[in-house]
């Protein structure tokens, strides 16, 4: 039974992805993207990922949802149509995209067993870092430098869709509102449901430590809350001047750097922990992320500001 | 039990994957912003399940991440939509 | 005891299968949105909550039951919400 | 057939069906839809490759599983750049920036969208 699900899983997200190819109208191409990443959360659960799931359901949902449409919505006027190929062409793209999935399929039906794998390696290390949870294992003490430079990959790719301002809008504020007309009822949604979404993102980011979640997970809900309270009108989007703004982006970021510098001092290295203390630092940084990436992921939503802040 | 429950959340999958095809072949835009309600529902009852047959707890954070976020899903793509769905409203009226 | 809460999952879940075929069915049937987002939210709903309900005596300690309450309760409301947005702006 | 082998085809076909989107559409947000497919899909060979990892009582290999959170977390802010780039490209007053600069020079106006 266990096989006959996954089988139907895989026949409709490929379909939706085939779809999604094919469909005419932008806007429901972009909703069916969304429907796609809500499904593959589905996926990664099968293939015992949870981490994974909990992070595709968080910024495959609302996140991206909300960026692709808003922009799909802007782009309406717009002639953005550029030149159809011509049929032959198509084809000839069509076989070799099929060769190229022929290919990667024969890979995946021909892999060998017994796999290569670090499992056995991971766990046997995993007292060390205090940590119940050998994915967070792996993002903050095995591999923390990878983890490191790509907080600090999101800010810079923040500061370049912030070097997108117009002139006039330099330092000014990104404009939500073209997304959703404010109304009483999204008002009042808006109202409802961050309580319940900030207490959400803690336990993710706390349970992280020895369960499935973390900074990411937690750090993608907050964004998704502060997206929401924006959107409906009842928090204003703050400057892209604001100095607590900028401050709270590089909070998470400068918190680890120091960490890590620390551990040149107190421990092995660069990025190392004290065993004793390991478990608190690591908390206590992805605490600090989650602050980050909740910031600098709804302000990528956000998008280049547009106008200036009125007075 | 477990084949039970993996039989059951194929079942609820084939009545999303029904209910998916109809939404969005739909022409009337406001059909489609229902897309993320169904997943939102019927996505957390199969994660449910899952989280029982395979004896893994923390699956129930999935259904409870994807409650929460389809919602606003559904908010983004009113937004979308919303300008489309009028303009069909008032041709609908004529 | 186990035979009979497992006969009671079995029976809760099948109920909630039901109503999820229910609301894909008024999904297809029903004539113009008001009444189709009826179907989706209502049945769909009652069918999620029924799955829950079913997969209560599963679960390992109340903690993880009150856990599977919540979800239901999450969808609950944002449903409730996401019908009257989805209406408004259809009208 | 394993799980991981399943999804391994699965993977494979969401890759060709993204590729064949990212040469063929030619809307720009719609190459970008095709391209988060296409990374779609390679995310999910890695969690093939994770899968079949398994041991030492884990459902998968942490270390590829860990990737790919980094690695979803950078394709959104990929693509929240490129949507900005697009954006960008195709704004109704995007050829005449130094003429519109001119006219509200000196003055703090309102930017006509809000």
């Amino acid at each position: 039974m266990a096989a006959a699900f996954d089988i139907g899983l895989i026949v409709l997200l490929v379909g939706i992805g085939a779809w999604m190819i094919v469909v005419r109208d932008v806007v429901v191409a972009t909703i069916i993207f969304v429907v796609f990443g809500l499904l593959m959360a589905i996926a990664w659960v099968r293939l015992s990922a949870v981490d994974v799931a909990l992070t595709e359901a968080a910024i495959g949902s609302g996140i991206t949802g909300t960026l692709l449409l808003g922009a799909a919505a802007r782009l309406k006027g717009a002639d953005a149509g550029g030149t159809r190929l011509s049929f032959p062409i198509t084809v000839v793209a069509a076989v070799l995209c099929a060769m190229i999935s022929a290919s990667l399929a024969a890979v995946a039906l021909l892999l060998t067993y017994p796999a290569p794998t670090l499992a056995p390696m991971a766990m046997q290390n995993l007292d060390q870092t205090g940590l119940g949870n050998p994915v967070a294992a792996v993002l903050f003490a095995y591999r923390a430098l990878d983890t490191l430079l790509e907080k600090v990959v999101l800010l810079l790719a923040l500061v370049g869709v912030w070097s997108l301002a117009p002139d006039r809008a330099w330092r000014g504020v990104p404009s939500l509102d073209t997304t959703v007309p404010p109304s009483d009822i999204l008002a009042f949604f808006a109202q409802i449901l961050p309580p319940f979404g900030i207490v959400f993102a803690i336990y993710m980011t706390w349970t992280g430590a020895s369960n499935p979640g973390g900074a990411f997970q937690g750090g993608t809900v907050l964004a998704v809350m502060w997206l929401l309270v924006m959107m409906a009108g009842v928090m204003r989007a703050p400057s892209i001047s604001n100095v607590w703004l900028r401050w709270l982006l590089v909070a998470g970021p400068a918190l680890f750097l120091i960490v890590g510098f620390t551990g040149v001092f107190i421990a092995d290295g660069f990025l190392a922990y004290p065993p004793a203390y390991a478990k608190a630092l690591i908390v206590a940084v992805e605490a600090a992320l989650a602050v980050s990436i909740a910031a600098t992921l709804g302000l990528l939503a956000a998008g280049p500001p547009e106008r200036m802040q009125q007075k | 039990m477990p084949e039970f429950l993996f039989g059951a959340a194929l079942f609820i999958l084939g009545t999303i994957a029904v209910g998916l095809v109809r939404i969005l072949y739909s022409r009337q835009a406001a059909d489609c912003m229902m897309a993320a309600q169904l997943i939102g529902t019927g996505g957390v009852a199969i994660l449910l399940l899952l989280a029982v047959a395979t004896d893994t707890p923390p699956i129930v954070d999935v259904a409870l991440m994807l409650a929460l976020l389809a919602a606003f899903a559904s908010v983004a793509f009113v937004g979308g939509l919303q300008g489309k769905a009028s303009a069909q409203a008032e041709d609908h009226r004529k | 005891m186990s035979s009979t809460m497992d006969a009671f999952t079995v029976l809760a879940i099948s109920c909630g299968a039901f109503f999820f075929v229910a609301g894909t069915i008024g999904l297809l049937r029903f004539p113009d949105v008001p009444t189709r987002l009826h179907a989706l939210t209502k049945a769909d709903n009652l069918g999620l909550g029924l799955v829950a309900l079913g997969l209560l005596p599963q679960v390992a300690g109340p903690l993880a039951a009150l856990k599977l309450i919540i979800v239901w309760l999450f969808a609950l409301i944002s449903g409730a919400i996401v019908t009257q947005l989805i209406v408004r702006a259809v009208r | 057939m394993t799980t991981a082998t399943l999804f391994g085809l699965c993977s494979s076909a969401l890759v060709g069906l993204g590729l064949f989107g990212v040469i063929v559409d030619p809307h720009p947000l719609r190459k970008i839809l095709a391209f988060n497919l296409l990374g779609s899909g390679v995310f999910l060979l890695f969690g093939v490759v994770a899968r079949r990892g398994a041991a030492a009582g884990l459902g998968g290999d942490p270390v590829p599983q860990a990737l790919v959170i980094t690695g979803i977390v950078v394709a959104f802010a990929a693509t929240a750049l490129a949507v900005a780039l697009v954006l960008r490209l195709f704004e109704p007053e995007a050829g005449n920036a130094v003429e519109s600069e001119a006219t509200s020079a000196g003055l703090e106006v309102d930017g006509g969208r809000s």
